[in-house]
């Protein structure tokens, strides 16, 4: 097993003002974006249930910040961020939220998308199997001799399924460029850590599997980038998979429909919500002068914008026509 | 007596059969401190403790793994699948091992698994499924679905009891949309037998869970167009009352079989093949399906609404099948 | 041509395939080295070598999730299950993930997941299922079984060129027990299409897979009596040929399904009710299952001889339902 | 995590000498029926496999012997030593190979028995499943407040599959009474352990966990006793789990029908058999005093006896008649 500590300081990556610009927005984003989907719901716009990640974006946008062109990737529930760094456009989510006919005719649910040209592939609700997936998607890259990577997520509980241990393991035993981000949020719906699992630090998992895991404060964005980076890095020149257990906390409900009071301490919402991805990045771009409070309140404006315009082309997007609905069920034939 | 929806009655029975004996427990995803997705299980943590009310990884397979443990250690375990689409991943576990544990060695495996079933909710390919055809395949298990709640107090209660494997199947449209007077007292719905909701004499609809509701609905109105529509309610799935659906279809010779699952090798094909085989000579027209669609549940509203039968379709149906 | 059996006819499809398409490689416990269980994919290793003859850990879903992610990425896998039985461990993966892709999202799945099935060579109930049935349910998959050489080449052909999954079931009792004249140019069977194996006039046998060939040992010993028996192969499972069904149904109008998997849930009762509901004016008779018996497969050789069909079991059926 | 090193020598439990003769026999009688076996399957007296465990009967019997009254256990395919240490008869395990009609109605295969009075659950083909019905069977311990614990085994290859991840972090997570000897004996049916994982020590997979994960030297029967002696006691305890890789080498084939020479190293075999777990016990016996050549030997031809009636016996017990083959499906009704 490569001896790295599952603590080591994150690699330093030298970032561009530009870009940690872009890391600025990418957050903002998918905050806006969700807070305006909870919006949506409530007006019942969207049939369904919706899966949050307040507090959990720097996971999502520093990882998919680090991934490359061609490189794949599949995000779970909490991973809107993901979806939209790497191109997927917030009207589209929000039309899928709504069972519009676009993008993906109202078939599925808000997070379950996939864009086979963006090299996204769609997460389902039973839990674990994607990763084998991933790690197929990786095996494809290795046949092929393809320096490319594929990167997934989980969440803790997700970790005590059995699929996930089958394609962790699958991966490794393949040596595949496969890229594993563990989103320990503290909770399962109501399940504490503590219930799933003996662990204190799922990182400690990886090493069932003989594969470098991680641990990295998942509410630093440029955190999660570098030990993302480094492990794809690795991941492209034939090192094989790594497990980054990212530590966060879930701020709010499993779902939209869910009150965490009933079942969370009181002050771990206290706790984290001043380590705050989001006013953390903010304070520091602006300490480091990347940015200023103008230039936050210009792209805050600038994403409202962009997000009515959004809305306004997901709710003119038609709800399917019954007749689509056995179309496609096979590709041929 | 007292009125309570089916969800109350599932809860009221389980809490009964724990009350009554301490071998009984529950183990699953969220069900003690949350009191379960839909709160089946709410309270019961609080009355009776961390050690039979067990909130588990997510691990169905070991879920029902433990399960099958612990019934053969004695105990009897009730375990729950948070939407029982999730039951997939125990299907090894339970169609091979808990399933011929008695016919291989001899070994009774008293043990349940429930959980919520069905569409209706707009809860995606994978909230809102129907898993009875994936284990009706299976020796060894007893799989019940009660669509009314007496019936769920009484077959909760009874597949509790029961020495044998029960898949439990609770209608999540269900659980707060019906109500009735049910008995406070303690009794059982037994497994195996029918009940026959409505008698008539023109056709039979041969059903179970929420669709005995649309059969009803489907039923009166047609009584006003002079067609008399018996409804039978399986109730168990497995084993098959073949008595009941028999007796329905030698009764009227015209059988309309509905279910919300999928139709394409859904338990309505074997019920038709059964009828055809045993009462072909009573037959007046051929037996009838009436079911989802062969897709996936469909999210958006629209076109889960075309993919589920429901009382229009049913009628269509059934008018068609009187004029054959 | 050449003369081979039933398993040489599977490697040559797979190796044909490979040479011809360098998407295409293998995935499995012991395929590599060993060659496999049965040695069908034996001399892949050493001619493909590992990077395209992939020896897996004990996984099976992780090895249906992986093929299902490479097709996703360009590939075209081909999954061994070492028995068939071991499918109910990838179970969820296959009928959620694997069948729902491209329904859901455009995405095409081109893949095969093959393994040996059926019963016959007293393996004990984990190592002699059919698991059709369990498949059927799920939109988005295919499902084939040759039941001759020649369809076992142009099958595994046609699965592997097809873009959508396919569940390929090769019965180990034919492995090496029949054999025939194979082209050695390239051809495939296509998918959806089953073959008249027999024309007859009396009676249809719908059947596939090894039984087959007991249908058609029945049907010969019948024609000495009189009795004109069709045989209808339907190659595919799923799905359907329902033409083909038809067809006979209507030519005879007396008609037995026959299949080697239990009789209970078995894809009888679909074909049975797809009859019925289809072609009832046409039925002399009650459409008539000959099927397993609805226990888990016995080891025991005399307990495993009552539990399957035969000829002598078919013919008594034929000609039970040819005097109705 | 307990800070067991998983490399600390195996704790001294002192044996008596009718205790450790009692063990040889154990290990003599494993050996001797086996070879039974397969005299009887090449005769054809044995209508399916046989899976043989030559050279790892001291893990089945060192283990078995550590188990007090009222545990439980299930062996897996290479177990029997575990089986006749815990009261089933060699008779018994012949005429099931044979499918007699006893003792289980010639229903399964060879190894696939259970027998609820002696607290033996039956293993299945598909691998995996059997660890979280033990630790449910362990579950029922630690809810009536019994000190007694259920035990089980796993070969290298099953740990790969999904459902023996989701039984040991349930264990795990429940702190269940349970023991689990992983039996590293090199090999699954053709697959070495590196084409299984990146692991040198399966031991590691129970870091996985936050269980103990110890390694021992699977080829000495009183460290194996040592070892399990202690998980048991840290089960019975309260401790939780222990995981116990013991390290040993199959010298046959898969099953009796494959030859592994295709495959294994010439130099494992020639290397392992001087390893043999028998002969080094024979010898550490004799050397110091516990018995002589000739006690060895009037113990093999008792051996042979005992063989001898219990094959004439199950030879004698009828097969299965075909009506009884539909019966007790269902327990009741
Ligand atoms: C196999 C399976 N079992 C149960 C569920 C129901 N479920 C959906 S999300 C969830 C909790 C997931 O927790 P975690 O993996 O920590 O992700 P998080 O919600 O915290 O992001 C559960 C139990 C499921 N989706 N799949
Ligand atoms: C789920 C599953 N997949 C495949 C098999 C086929 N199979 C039977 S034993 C075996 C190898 C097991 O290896 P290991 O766990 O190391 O045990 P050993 O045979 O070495 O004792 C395989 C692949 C199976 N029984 N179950
Ligand atoms: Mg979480
Ligand atoms: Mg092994």
């Amino acid at each position: 097993m490569p001896s790295t500590d599952k603590r080591a300081p994150a690699p330093v990556v030298e970032l561009a003002s530009t870009q940690r610009q872009e890391l600025l927005y990418w957050l903002k984003l998918d905050r806006a974006l969700e807070t305006r989907l909870a919006n949506m719901l409530r007006q019942g716009k969207v049939p369904g249930g919706l899966y949050r990640g307040l507090g959990q974006e720097a996971i999502s946008v520093g990882s998919a910040y680090a991934l490359g062109p061609g490189d794949w990737f599949a995000p779970v529930i909490r991973n809107i961020g993901t979806c939209l760094v790497r191109g997927i456009e917030p009207r589209l989510i929000m039309s899928q939220h709504m069972g519009r006919s676009l993008p993906a005719g109202g078939r599925d649910t808000g997070t379950h998308l996939g864009f086979l040209d963006k090299g996204m592939v769609s997460t389902i609700s039973p839990l674990g199997g994607l990763v084998s997936v991933m790690a197929g998607v990786a095996l494809g890259f290795k046949m092929r001799g393809e320096r490319k990577v594929a990167l997934t997520y989980s969440g803790d509980g997700q970790t005590s399924t059995g699929s996930w241990h089958e394609g962790v393991n699958f991966a490794a035993a393949q040596t595949l460029p496969f890229v594993l981000i563990v989103e320990n949020n503290g909770w399962a719906y109501s399940t504490p850590v503590k219930r799933q699992t003996r662990l204190t630090d799922l990182a400690d998992r990886a090493r069932a599997y003989g594969i470098p895991g991680v641990v990295v404060d998942g509410n630093d964005v440029e955190a999660v980038h570098a030990v993302t980076r480094q492990a794809i890095e690795r991941a492209r020149e034939g090192g094989g998979p790594t497990m980054i257990e990212a530590k966060t906390f879930r701020r709010l409900g499993h779902s939209e429909h869910d009150d965490p009071r009933r079942y969370v301490p009181a002050e771990d919402f206290a706790r984290w919500e001043k380590n705050d991805p989001i006013d953390r990045y903010e304070k520091r771009l602006i300490e480091e002068g990347v940015t200023t409070r103008e230039g936050i309140a210009s792209l805050d404006a600038r994403i409202e914008v962009e997000l009515d315009q959004a809305q306004a082309w997901a709710e003119a997007v038609p709800l399917p026509g019954p007749e689509t609905l056995t179309r496609g069920i096979y590709a041929e034939g | 007596m007292a009125l309570m929806t089916y969800l109350e009655a599932i809860r009221q029975g389980m809490w009964e059969e724990m009350e009554k004996d301490e071998r009984v427990f529950l183990l699953g995803e969220d069900i003690g401190v949350y009191g379960g997705a839909f709160k089946v299980t709410a309270g019961f943590l609080e009355k009776f403790g961390e050690t039979r009310v067990i909130d588990t990884p997510i691990s169905e397979a070991a879920i029902v793994g433990a399960a099958m443990g612990a019934a053969l250690n004695g105990m009897r375990p009730v375990a729950e699948m948070q939407f029982i689409d999730f039951i997939a991943c125990a299907f090894d576990q339970l169609t091979h091992m808990v399933s011929s544990t008695h016919w291989r060695w001899g070994a009774p495996v008293p043990m349940v698994v429930r959980g919520p079933c069905g569409g209706g909710v707009h809860g995606g390919p994978f909230h809102s499924q129907n898993m009875e055809a994936y284990f009706f395949h299976t020796p060894g298990l007893k799989i019940v679905e009660p669509a009314t709640a007496y019936d769920a107090k009484g077959l909760i209660k009874a597949a509790i009891r029961d020495d044998d494997p029960v898949l439990y199947f609770e209608h999540k449209y269900l659980y707060r949309r019906i109500k009735e007077e049910v008995p406070d007292h303690d009794y059982v719905v037994p497994i195996g037998k029918a009940a026959l909701r409505r008698e008539g004499t023109d056709v039979s609809v041969i059903t179970y869970g929420s669709m005995v509701h649309t059969a009803l609905e489907s039923a009166t109105g047609l009584e006003a167009e002079g067609v008399q529509v018996e409804v039978v309610d399986l109730r168990t799935l497995l084993p098959l009352d073949e008595e009941a659906i028999l007796a329905s279809a030698a009764k009227t010779g015209k059988i309309v079989v509905l279910h919300e699952d999928r139709r394409r090798g859904g338990i309505g094909g074997e019920i038709s093949a059964i009828i055809t085989e045993k009462a072909f000579e009573y037959l007046d027209g051929p037996v009838v399906r009436v079911a989802s669609l062969d897709t996936p549940v469909p999210y958006s509203p629209p076109l889960e609404e075309a993919f589920m039968p429901n009382a229009a379709k049913l009628t269509k149906a059934i008018k068609e099948l009187v004029n054959y």
